[in-house]
């Protein structure tokens, strides 16, 4: 047996395809799993802020080897740098940052994605699931600009593009653009609008995946 | 002479009594002051609330003040940890109730309780299932939801270094919730690596000023919980 | 012609009456005027730390001659020192140590003060004059006791304890205690209580210059 | 490469508009952007809205862009000043209209303004004619007043150095305003004594984060109001 090939682009290929759209200079937070691949993909030329919810502005890659600090760390718990003109303040300011729109965008992993912006990515309802929410609901409700990068599909192959949401929301209407292995998606004011396929993807193949419609020239 | 210094962790929580709401600085093990939290359970007092980001890993710190069945309910934000069965146990069982609350607005809160404001309106999670229950105003057409200032009966948090006047610095990412914790404490309560005489730290450079603090002990080598989790070490 | 012998205290003596009442630590924030004196007469062996709503905790003494710093100021605008222990910081934060409760004691001048404590002391009300408040109303909602330091009486003999205030209102029932040149009253919920007269001054002299019943046993 | 450096003063408020609204830091003299103040003369914009804790003294700074006609509005704690004629004049002849808002609410409504707090409920002023025209409500039997956050079109600060990245500390008590009207304007713009390199400031002393910073102007020897109301000046 062989594996099927690749379809689209890799986790590595979505986060360097949303590399390219971020301008220089931008404050970003980027939020666990794919979005953290961003940074190996920005463009030479720009330089981008990195802002950790838990205190941190000037976030840099992760430590050498025993050079770690237990107390210099991510949203996700690991273990970081600071950068030149790295600067450490307390929660409540850092969410200043958040919710008064001082951040420029964050990247951001979903469950289900609606056709009007609603963000699904925090809780799958499950009854007995302990619940946990952290920083996202601030994070889109503040930020400037939402992207999310995720898989088109859940591995069982259900669409993740949505009409409405069934997971339960993490925001009304907060999501701007979408980067899948499929193509790259803006919500616009009539919904999920194409923007590009990807390589060797036609535009059939993403509207079958996708569960509301999508415009081919938005 | 003002001097804010303890002997030590347990007499700094000496007082603390069965019913007590207490803030517990730290983001994951970052700013955990995890010989207070020992102290605590030393202590013996129970049936508190525990306000907290998390709600720690493995058996220590946080998470063995929950497994020893002290806290009848948690503030959090994100009580789920790799490391930790000890709070799905617990809130399963109904032994310990959760307020779930969003990281931004639970610090906010924690600030607006010590600065004397009892409420305020945010736009974080409006139309999700956190905003159930509450109340909900546009202002400028957008939609906001009504938040209540917290405060606690005592705040347990880690600094890097206090004067005799409990003037506090922090390290790096272990800030975290410190500062906002210290001013919402009716006792606020510090564990330091090193307390110097007042006079002795720079003050344009004073994280948290000493009105906020009431009581500082060094404990001059804490351990990291993460190394305690990987040794697998339980507290008591 | 003679001036008259001066009755009662002076403010020196006023200010050195309310300082025997201020506990060793405390937190405390003198305003402009007469409370200024109160550190003068601080008891050997009480430590107080002063805040000045401007954005420091350990002011000292206004500096030597040449020595100031016109960026080291108090809330009257006046140069002053830092002293060990000092702290900076800005306007929110001191102000939420005022409104939060931090502050033990705030010492104020008064133009009236009711017998259930309302005090007015920002402004006579009258028409074209230029409205200024500064931060008199957070220190009155904020801080945990008040008290007021003032002559007994106006300049044209008034009273200046009422029954209710004819002044615009600072604040509603803050006042907890007065010291003033006849007697140390305590607002009580009866009304004004007589703690001390001030040497040689009796009773009635107080009463007949104090426009609201005054307890003499409260 | 970020750098946030501007060449001047001049440069640096070149694209302020008619009609702004400005945040100028300060608490009397101390903190206030007085280079920045005279090139926003010289530069012309008028019909301004300030926002500032007082009006200035003298015929310098503030008092100056106010005697020039320029402001038609101020929301301030304390207009009135030994010093100064210019305001009262201004405010009798209603060229300038007056909100007078108490200081520490004038601070709080600021940083709630800059960190997305569209309003909070306060205890300071309930009671008093300042409360009239607002909501009140009751929290816990104590009644509060709601208050709305400010935001404005410009932030005008003075800080004592910068980097490159827009990070600021500032100068004991000139620090007042500074770190919350740098959070609440669209536009910050940071008069400093020096400019360094990103990297060479503490990151655990920075006091305004650069992300709240837009440009930064090195002014090496700025001006003291209170020589220059002493020297009699006046500007232009």
């Amino acid at each position: 047996m062989t594996k099927p090939a690749v379809i689209g682009r890799t986790r590595e290929e979505m986060a360097q395809r949303l590399a390219q759209d971020i301008p220089d200079g931008s404050y970003v937070n980027l939020g666990i799993g794919i979005p953290e691949l961003v940074t190996k993909f920005v463009p030479a030329g720009r330089s981008l802020i990195y802002h950790t919810e838990n205190g941190m502005l000037g976030m840099g890659p992760a430590p050498k080897p025993n050079e770690g600090d237990p107390e210099l760390i991510n949203a996700g718990k690991q273990q970081v740098t600071a950068v030149p003109g790295a600067a450490y303040f307390h929660h409540a300011d850092s969410f200043a940052m958040i919710r008064g729109g001082h951040l420029d965008l964050c990247v951001l992993g979903a469950l289900q994605v609606a056709q009007n912006g609603d963000l699904a990515n925090w809780s799958t309802g499950e009854p007995g699931a302990i619940p946990a929410v952290g920083g996202a609901m601030d994070l889109v409700a503040g930020v400037k600009s939402v992207f999310v990068i995720t898989q088109h599909c859940t591995r069982e192959g259900e669409a993740k593009l949505v009409g409405k949401c069934t997971f339960p929301l993490t925001g009304l209407a907060v999501v701007n653009r979408i980067y899948t292995d499929l193509a790259v998606i803006e919500v616009t004011p009539n919904g999920f609008g194409l923007v590009e396929l990807s390589p060797g993807i036609d535009f059939d193949y993403v509207q079958e995946r996708t569960a509301a419609p999508l415009l081919r020239n938005p | 002479m003002i001097d804010k210094r303890v002997a030590s962790a347990a007499e700094a929580v000496s007082d603390i009594f069965d019913g007590a709401k207490i803030m517990f600085g730290g983001f994951g093990e970052a700013g955990s002051p995890i010989e207070l939290i020992h102290a605590l359970i030393d202590q013996g007092a129970t049936n508190l609330t525990m306000i907290s980001n998390n709600c720690g890993s493995g058996q220590v710190g946080l998470a063995a003040l929950l497994k020893a069945g002290r806290v009848s309910k948690v503030i959090c934000s994100f009580p789920r940890t790799a490391n930790s069965t000890v709070f799905p146990e617990l809130y399963r069982s109904g032994h310990t109730k959760l307020e779930l609350v969003p990281q931004g607005t639970l610090a906010e809160r924690i600030r607006a309780g010590g600065a004397g404001i009892p409420a305020f309106y945010t736009p974080s999670a409006v139309g999700t299932p956190l905003a159930e229950g509450k109340e909900s105003r546009e202002f400028a057409g957008r939609k906001y939801l009504l938040e209540h200032g917290l405060r606690a009966d005592f705040s347990l948090i880690k600094g890097r270094v206090a004067d005799t006047h409990g003037n506090i610095l922090y390290s790096k990412t272990a800030r975290n919730f410190g500062p906002v914790m210290a001013m919402a404490g009716k006792v606020t309560i510090v564990q330091v690596g090193e307390v110097v005489d007042a006079g002795q730290l720079d003050p344009e450079s004073i994280v948290t000023p000493g009105i906020f603090v009431d009581r500082v002990v060094a404990i001059a080598n804490p351990a990291h919980e993460s190394e305690l989790v990987a040794a697998g070490a339980s507290y008591p």
